[in-house]
């Protein structure tokens, strides 16, 4: 009579695959549901088009979203503002006449924000404008975008990564974001 | 995995969507959800996203008349701070001002002008719209002959003159403030003295010996924050000598915590103690002036063997007060609190303010300043209602004689003892009509209930009593936009004169414009050609303050026959000393004043400074008595004097007299919300009605009580421990200010640095 | 720069322990007790500030407050000769806190300002913090906290609110601290005396309270801490605090 | 094709004189197998000689430095001032460094040992199950039918109780 | 040592053993559901309550913010401390008693450790961020704190919980392969994957032999250091009571006491319910009572200078603590501990209690009883009298706290209960060793 492992490792074969694939399964699932179906870029109540705003028309950011540069919130512009230009130009687009017509209701505009950092996280706009850095490095090519959408992961890693490459005073101090 | 035969492949994909379905939803649960972005349709003026705006306005919380600056974020109230222009506060503000916030934000507020359908006092009201609610009202007023009452918290400046036209032109009306903590025998003895209408400022900033009788200045008499920004100037504030300050009183109340020294005298013996004083001071030939004849005659009879009789206060004490207070420049007496809640309190303070006269202090910087007319409203102590006037409305009512009566943010239910009958004169009054923001007791018996706005959504002006020696006054204005369908009080009014058509007098439509109105005289006041109003308006807004550097005449003379009618009857105590041992002795708590706290839930949290206590009630009584009784803290204890009961816990208290007890007011509550209801016990419910005869405010302090245990126990629940310091050094002294050999803070700190390395 | 420069470079600088001059600014209070009258408008100004939650009866009868200052008492003597001292007592920011090195995730320690820290969201709940402290300022979440509509209308949003399972405690109103820090940046200046106050400090009617920047040998509270009257409470514990006691003053005292 | 000759004894001398035995006989190292340790094989089969203490030692030796270096590099690596003391701090960390040692140095035992002794097993080895009972079996390898007579010629005169051929798996 | 009637033979331990691995009884079934009710309705649901309440579950509060958890916790691991670390004790000195109980008592630090770590998870109040106080690499570039004495407990419980796993499975290779050889089915397959194919040969012997001591060499150390460790939890803060050089000591020996009771009561269930007669006898309790007598009174000493010491610093923080401890609100459960460890051991100094199981028995679960106040003390009578009188507060369980102690037990029990169905409880091949060797048959001698 001999003795090995062999023959019983042979034998669980098929169970071990089966949890093997059920792990895998587990994973995928996980990082399908985080990366595939996370809505990076989530359908707006007005098909607005940051492309033909600051890309085509060139339209500065801080236009519009005229806070960062003075505030911890960069701020949406309040339909007053779009209305400023709309009520001349392109008035007829059916995106426009959506806009106009909360205009005269007087409703807000539900935009869902698409760059959303949990609650804990205190970032203000007004010291990274300040500090000469382009919207772009966290919001990715607004002005290339018709619809946009999260590029970077706006996770610690990355807020971390810059202020130390830079050396940001109190750019590793918990409280400096976290309070 | 060639081989893999099709019952093996189907074993995978199961396993394998298993898991991918497990994965995804591990993945949903953990996600954040969505949030929006909902930008103004049209922004606000002043408003930015993420920056805090600031408005000066006017703390509404208690009568002292403090200036604040409230912080909003996105039109929402987030914090409310002292206005540091303010002269009052200087941009401090007290524990009950910074809860402003929660009436504001109240979740137990009237939301709608509302009616009532069926019995009163059942709750059974029904949401209406305003226009119906005024109509309701002004269609029961405009009726000819109608005896009208309006009964309102007390209110300065243009909204009090709003109040008193109104009246006016209701015809048969009578126009009341009322107000519990209204020091009716401050008023009475200030006149008496010096025939001065206003209270007279108190300079702690700068005096150097502070003798106050009774009044819990650093806590709620008068203007408390003023009180301590002066008393910490003047204790630790400069280079000048430190404040020395003592406290004579039964019970040791917060002001009495904070001083050098803390003597017990009977309740009711303040005055004498006081004349015991001011005899010593004159037989010590310390006092020169040309009335010194009249005084020593007046006080012959107060040596301070027959004071030390009455007061229980040793003899040698009194002699070394009156000493200390005469040698001390300057020196200042002050009186309140339970001094003056005594059947004697008016010539308790009368005895107290002359000790600053005898050591020549009126009008000097340190002593007792007195404060010029109010620049705008009525004086602070016109229609103000005492016991004796509420006592009479009562039974007027109980005859059927008043036929409305209009509340305006004052309880007088939970603020009357129930031997007022106040209760059953509300019955007897066919429309009851109530401006609060809160469903208190005298609301809850309302027939029409037009809520009126939170102070931090209104439109008003301020006088603050007693001022600070020169005139004062502030706007308060709406910090955030109304959270409800309330209006202001003033805009009530202005409703239901425009519907009873009184256009002429009351040609205001908005109480905007009629604070501007009377803010137009004060504009007038400054020299021409200092700016037109509307910038005038627009600094002061800004500021929240106006003052002007207009001083009182401070030349202070007694009259002979007040100094020979100078004199303190013994106090007069409901109850037999037999069956009713203990003089209760009910004192304002820190966080609730009067009661109007106790729906705030930061000032239900507040511990009590002294005991600790949060949320309830308790009996404060001295640890030899409760020893005797065989009480022990926390035991139930019924408390009962000839007008009732209430069933409170006990605190062993340190520092209050053995044959007194001691209760907080402010709970009690059957209602005002959530947070007030059913909790703790109603002190004022049982006392009894004894009233000072000369200003006829009530002696919170002469009622007599018995103290029964129950046999069970419902401690108090506190927020402290062991408050002993078991040789722990934990608060440190130092008998001097600048002792050189003492260590400085710096010493105590060593590095760690001991490892090796 | 070879790697063994570095090394021991790095070696020499981090065996050191941090002293004041490490810190961009070292923030200190000093409570004058002669001041305190144990009002407190310091409580309420915090609750307010700093969003901390209500705690309610039931679960203040078990020892769950959350009052991230507090006003404790003290009785000396008896009747009649009893006297009250209140002392306010919140985080003491101590140098060589006792909380920070147990902390097994360093959600809490010690930051240029000087401070002691507690980062919420890296907090695990394990309230050792709380155990080591000997000043008994720190207060666990039990549960999440609610604040009934429309009482969270008055959240500071510029503090978070704290979930169930997390330790928080004073922090010397840190989002107060970088505000002014950050208009000091937009001036490119020092933070000056007085510019930034914790809500405590801001409210006391007494000004019992001041706060500032004992680097600044100028500020009102350097001259507080070289006050004859300054202690340390629990000093001989060596934690170092940043709070500044002044000791109370009694006549009776030799 | 190799085989193996497996002597049965029914007490552990027995075995180990006939292991003695086939040794001297030229035969190549014989294995005993035996349901309890047994005593004094060295002094029959020539001495053991194993590597399992230097990886204990050196697992732990790696143990301390490593454990060290994750305390004091992690701590640099995100700056974490606590408590007033340095960065690096050396007592709690040659605490870290303790524990690690003991962690390296069971893992690194338990890994000599597998190595060492051979285990787990893959290839087939030949086994006899009686011996994890209460027999004593003494194996030798056989390249013929020669040798095997030969062996169990010498494992029954020790004693053995049974002799078996067993075929080397190939 | 033997039964009565004859002699055991080698192949009467494999049969005794095996029996009881695959002979299942209906008690078994009965013991084990019960076990499983309990552990999911004492423990799970109200840790699930809890996990969504928040801890405020528990009665813990502002100065006690640690409770029985954490005194469940040390309980746990103290019970741990004396299988593996007598085990290795008593396996470097050779003693031979050591052989048929070592195997239950290291399953018992294992699964005590097992416990201590769940009760570690519901004393969290984010146990979900657990695997933050674990070093690996994150993309927050954030590390443990490797100054925190919890930090050394993280690695020092890993460590420990590592070696026994590595203990008790290297000394069950040899009996894996014993009863593979007698088993089938699936047990047969786990049996071969267990024994790793292990033939018993000499060399096989030799090196199991040293990597077994070498495994002791280190795991006493370590052991050591556990209980150590977690004395830190408690003597490194500066809480007066708790800050104490004589913790550390304290703790070990408080540990091993308890562990060595825990045994006792092991041991007494085997030898009943899995028929054990023949390897657990009166020789392993009278050794082990003679064990439990000597660490009570180790314990009673280190109880006495505690108090001593106190006493005679009398400083304020230190002298309220002992007056608090001996007559304040939980003085009846200190009394109740001092009964039960310090006095009530001393009956063992009878040869005639020791040797007799049911007494034996009483006795072991009186002194964990005890040894499970001392813990509660530790912390409720510490943490609630600390610097700050004004912050003095009482601390009393809740039913959560309680029925999650319940449960922990019964989660103990049904580990237990499983194992003695897959480990052999009794190490087969040690029991062999203590046997009389089998002798040359006579007339065997040919050579």
């Amino acid at each position: 009579m001999n003795v090995s492992i062999v023959p019983t490792l042979r034998v669980l074969r098929p169970a071990a695959t089966v949890a093997l694939v059920g792990l895998i399964g587990i994973i995928a699932g996980f990082y399908a549901n985080a990366t595939l179906f996370t809505d990076t870029s989530p359908e707006q109540p007005i098909a607005f088009s940051h492309k033909i705003h600051a890309g085509d028309n060139e339209v500065p950011c801080l236009y519009c979203h005229v806070q960062a540069r003075r505030s911890i919130s960069a701020g949406v512009p309040s339909v007053n503002k779009c209305m400023g230009c709309h009520l001349e130009v392109a008035t007829d687009r059916p995106q426009i006449r959506l806009l106009a017509n909360y205009w005269d209701t007087k409703e807000p505009i539900p935009w869902i924000k698409v760059h959303d950092l949990p609650d804990f996280v205190h970032f203000t706009h007004k010291r990274h404008v300040q500090a000469g850095i382009e919207c772009q490095t966290c919001h990715g090519p607004v002005e290339t975008m018709a619809v946009v959408s999260r590029e970077a992961p706006l996770k610690m890693g990355l807020c971390l990564n810059c202020h130390k490459d830079n050396a940001v005073e109190n750019g590793t101090d918990c409280w400096t974001c976290h309070k | 995995m060639a081989n893999v035969d099709r019952r093996e492949f189907l074993k995978l994909v199961g396993a394998g969507s298993v898991g991918v379905g497990a994965g995804y939803l591990l993945a949903e649960s953990i996600k954040h959800p969505v949030e929006h972005l909902i930008p103004y349709s049209v922004p606000p003026e002043e408003f930015s996203p993420g920056i805090a705006t600031w408005y000066n306005s006017v703390c509404g919380m208690c009568p002292a008349g403090c200036g604040i600056s409230v912080r909003t974020r996105e039109g929402r109230a987030k914090k409310i701070e002292g206005n540091p222009a303010h002269p009052v506060n200087q941009g401090r503000l007290c524990a009950l001002g910074q809860a402003g916030l929660q009436t504001l934000y109240n979740p137990d507020r009237i939301t709608a002008p509302m009616l009532l359908q069926g019995k009163r006092g059942n709750d059974a009201f029904v949401e209406t719209t305003w226009k119906e609610g005024l109509a309701n009202v002004s269609g029961r007023l405009g009726v000819p002959g109608v005896a009208t009452v309006v009964l309102s918290q007390g209110v300065r400046g243009q909204l009090a003159n709003l109040l008193e036209l109104f009246t006016a032109e209701l015809g048969s009306a009578e126009l009341l403030h009322y107000d519990f903590a209204h020091p009716h025998t401050l008023y009475a003895a200030n006149e008496r003295l010096f025939g001065q209408q206003q209270l007279p400022y108190y300079d702690i900033a700068n005096t150097r010996y502070l003798m106050s009788f009774g009044a819990d200045f650093l806590n709620n008499w008068l203007s408390p924050v003023h009180h301590s920004l002066g008393f910490g100037h003047s204790r630790q504030g400069g280079d000048a000598q430190r404040l020395r300050f003592v406290q004579i009183e039964p019970k040791m109340s917060i002001s009495g915590a904070a001083a050098d020294e803390w003597v017990a005298a009977r309740p009711g013996s303040e005055g004498v103690l006081a004349l015991g004083i001011a005899h010593q001071i004159l037989a010590g030939g310390r006092y020169s002036g040309s009335d010194a004849d009249d005084w020593t005659a007046a006080l012959a009879d107060y040596s301070p063997e027959l004071v030390a009789e009455q007061s229980g206060v040793a003899a040698a004490t009194i002699v070394r007060l009156a000493d200390e207070f005469a040698q001390a420049k300057p020196a200042l007496a002050i009186g309140g609190g339970s001094a003056a809640n005594n059947s004697n309190g008016t010539d308790t303070l009368v005895a107290v303010t002359a000790l600053n006269y005898l050591v020549g202090n009126i009008g000097q910087a340190g002593g007792l300043i007195f404060n010029p007319d109010p620049v705008t409203g009525p004086s602070a102590s016109s229609r103000r209602a005492n016991y004796e006037v509420m006592r009479d409305l009562a039974e007027a009512a109980q005859q059927g004689v008043v036929d409305v009566l209009i509340v305006n943010n004052t309880n007088p239910l939970f603020t009357l003892p129930t031997a007022a009958g106040f209760k059953e004169a509300l019955a007897s009054i066919p429309l009851i009509v109530s401006l609060s923001s809160f469903m208190d007791e005298t609301t809850a018996m309302a027939d029409v209930i037009l809520p009126s706005h939170t102070y931090l959504e209104s439109w008003g002006d301020d006088v603050p009593q007693p001022g600070v020696g020169f005139s004062v006054a502030a706007v308060s204005q709406p910090v955030v936009a109304p959270l409800y369908n309330t209006r202001s009080t003033g805009d009530i009014l202005l409703g239901l004169a425009s519907n009873l058509g009184f256009r002429d007098a009351i040609p205001w439509t908005t109480m905007e414009e009629c604070i501007k109105d009377g803010w137009r005289e004060i504009h007038a006041r400054g020299e021409p050609g200092s700016g037109d109003f509307d910038s005038f308006w627009h600094d002061v807004l800004q500021s929240g303050v106006w003052g002007e550097d207009v001083r009182q005449q401070q030349d202070a003379t007694v009259s002979k026959e007040v100094i020979d009618n100078i004199g303190v009857a013994a106090p007069e105590f409901a109850g037999d000393v037999g069956d009713y041992p203990f003089v209760l002795h009910p004192f304002m708590s820190t966080s609730m004043y009067d009661g109007r706290g106790a729906n705030l839930p930061w000032m239900q949290e507040l511990p009590d400074p002294i005991t600790s206590v949060v949320y309830g009630s308790w009996l404060e009584m001295n640890p030899a008595t409760a020893d005797k009784m065989g009480l022990q803290d926390g035991d139930l204890v019924q408390v009962a004097s000839m007008q009732g009961s209430v069933e409170v816990p006990v605190v062993i208290f340190p520092a209050i007299m053995p044959d007194v007890v001691a209760m907080p007011i402010g709970q009690g509550h059957e209602s005002l919300g959530r947070y007030a209801r059913n909790r703790g016990a109603n002190p004022i419910q049982i006392l009894a009605p004894v009233t000072d005869p000369v200003s006829g405010a009530l002696a919170t302090g002469a009622t007599r009580v018995s103290v029964v245990a129950t046999g069970r126990r419902a401690p108090a629940v506190k927020t402290g421990g062991e408050s002993r310091q078991l040789g722990r050094d934990i608060v440190r002294f130092t008998s001097t200010t600048s002792d050189a050999t003492e260590h400085s803070a710096k010493l105590n700190s060593i590095p760690i640095s001991v490892e090796p390395a | 720069m070879s790697f063994m420069d570095r090394f021991v470079s790095g070696w020499r600088k981090h065996r050191q322990a941090a002293t004041d001059d490490d810190f961009d600014y070292a923030w200190t209070m000093s409570i004058d007790l002669d001041r305190c009258t144990g009002c407190g408008a310091c409580v309420t100004a915090c609750q307010a500030e700093n969003n901390i939650p209500l705690v309610g009866e039931k679960e203040l009868a078990g020892g769950r407050e959350m009052q991230w200052i507090r006003i404790e008492r003290y009785w000396e003597g008896e009747y009649p000769n009893a006297k009250l001292s209140f002392i306010p007592m919140m985080c003491q920011h101590c140098d060589s806190a006792p909380c920070e090195t147990v902390c097994p995730v360093s959600a809490t320690y010690h930051n240029q300002d000087g401070l002691n820290t507690q980062i919420y969201n890296r907090c695990i709940g394990t309230r050792s913090c709380a155990v080591y402290c000997p000043y008994e300022v720190r207060f666990f979440n039990y549960y999440d906290h609610h604040w009934p509509a429309p009482l969270d209308q008055q959240l500071n949003p510029d503090v978070t609110v704290r979930e169930k399972g997390v330790m928080e405690k004073c922090t010397f109103c840190i989002q107060r601290i970088r505000q002014a820090k950050d208009h000091a940046k937009d001036e490119g200046r020092r933070v000056a005396d007085g510019e930034v106050q914790p809500a405590c400090v801001q409210t006391c009617p007494s000004e019992a309270l001041v706060f500032g920047d004992r680097k600044d040998p100028n500020s009102n509270v350097s001259k507080s801490i070289n006050d004859p009257r300054a202690y340390h409470v629990l000093g001989e514990l060596n934690t170092r605090p940043s709070v500044v006691y002044l000791k109370k003053v009694d006549a009776d005292v030799v | 094709m190799v085989s193996h000759a497996i002597g049965l004894f029914h007490d552990p001398e027995s075995a180990l004189h006939a292991a003695g035995q086939l040794k001297s006989a030229g035969f190549a190292q014989p294995e005993i197998m035996s349901p309890v340790p047994i005593h004094g094989v060295e002094e029959v089969l020539g001495p053991k000689k194993s590597v399992i203490k230097r990886f204990t030692f050196f697992g732990g030796i790696f143990g301390a430095l490593g454990g060290f270096a994750l305390a004091a590099g992690t701590a640099v690596m995100y700056l974490h001032p606590t408590g007033g003391r340095p960065i690096i701090t050396i007592p709690p960390f040659l605490i870290i460094s303790y524990e690690m040692t003991i962690l390296c140095g069971i893992l690194a035992t338990v890994l000599g040992f597998l190595i060492s002794a051979r285990l787990p097993v893959f290839r087939e080895r030949i086994y006899v199950p009686e011996t994890a009972v209460d027999k004593f079996g003494v194996t030798v390898p056989c390249d013929s039918d020669e040798q095997f007579s030969d062996a169990e010629r010498i494992l029954e005169q020790a004693g053995a109780e049974e002799v078996r051929r067993l075929g080397d798996p190939s | 040592m033997s039964s009565e009637q004859k002699p055991m033979q080698y192949s009467d331990v494999n049969d005794d053993i095996v029996r009881s691995l695959v002979v299942t009884g209906r008690k078994y079934y009965i013991t084990l559901a019960i076990a499983v009710t309990v552990m999911v309705t004492c423990f799970y649901f109200p840790w699930f309550y809890q996990l969504y309440y928040g801890i405020g579950a528990a009665g813990m509060n502002n100065p006690t913010v640690w409770g029985t958890y954490l005194a469940s916790f040390i309980f746990w691991i103290g019970l741990s401390h004396s299988g593996t670390l007598l085990s290795c004790v008593l396996h470097i000195t050779n003693s031979e008693w050591r052989k048929a109980m070592y195997r239950s008592a290291e399953a018992m630090t294992l699964f005590s450790l097992l416990v201590a770590v769940t009760m570690v998870m519901v004393h969290l109040g984010r146990p979900w961020f657990i695997h933050w106080a674990a070093p690996y690499p994150n993309q927050m570039e954030l590390w443990p704190n490797f100054r925190s004495p919890l930090l050394f407990d993280v690695i020092a419980i890993t460590t420990y919980l590592t070696g026994s796993l590595i203990f008790i499975y290297m000394g069950s290779i040899p009996d894996f392969a014993a009863v593979r050889d007698r088993t089938s089915g699936w047990r047969y397959h786990l049996y071969v994957l267990l024994s790793l194919g292990w033939r018993g040969t000499d060399t096989e012997w030799h090196r199991l032999g040293w990597a077994y001591t070498f495994l002791a060499v280190l795991i006493i150390p370590l052991a050591v250091s556990v209980h150590s460790i977690v004395s830190w939890d408690f003597a490194m803060s500066i809480v007066p009571g708790l800050h104490q050089t004589i913790f550390a000591p304290y703790f070990v020996v408080g540990a091993i006491y308890s562990g060595t009771a825990g045994i006792v009561t092991v041991m007494f269930v085997l030898r009943k319910y899995m028929n054990f007669e023949h390897f657990i006898t009166k020789i392993h309790f009278d050794n082990l009572g003679k064990l439990l007598l000597l660490l009570s009174l180790l314990w009673s000493y280190i109880n006495i200078l505690e108090l001593f010491t106190a006493w005679y610093g009398g400083t304020s923080t230190e002298y309220e603590q002992l007056r608090y401890k001996l007559t304040g609100y939980y003085s009846p459960l200190y009394w109740e501990m001092i009964l039960f460890c310090a006095v009530a051991p001393l009956l063992l100094i009878s040869k005639k209690i020791r040797t007799s199981f049911v007494p034996m028995l009483i006795l072991s679960i009186v002194i964990n009883i005890g040894m499970y106040t001392e813990r509660f003390l530790i912390i409720a009578t510490t943490l609630s009298r600390q610097y700050l009188p004004e912050s003095w507060r009482l601390y009393t369980p809740s039913m959560v706290e309680i029925s999650i102690l319940v449960g922990s037990l019964a989660m103990f029990i049904t580990l237990f209960l499983l194992f003695v169905k897959i480990f052999p409880s009794v190490s087969i091949y040690e029991v062999k060793e203590t046997m009389p060797k089998p002798q040359k048959k006579n007339g065997d001698r040919s050579w």
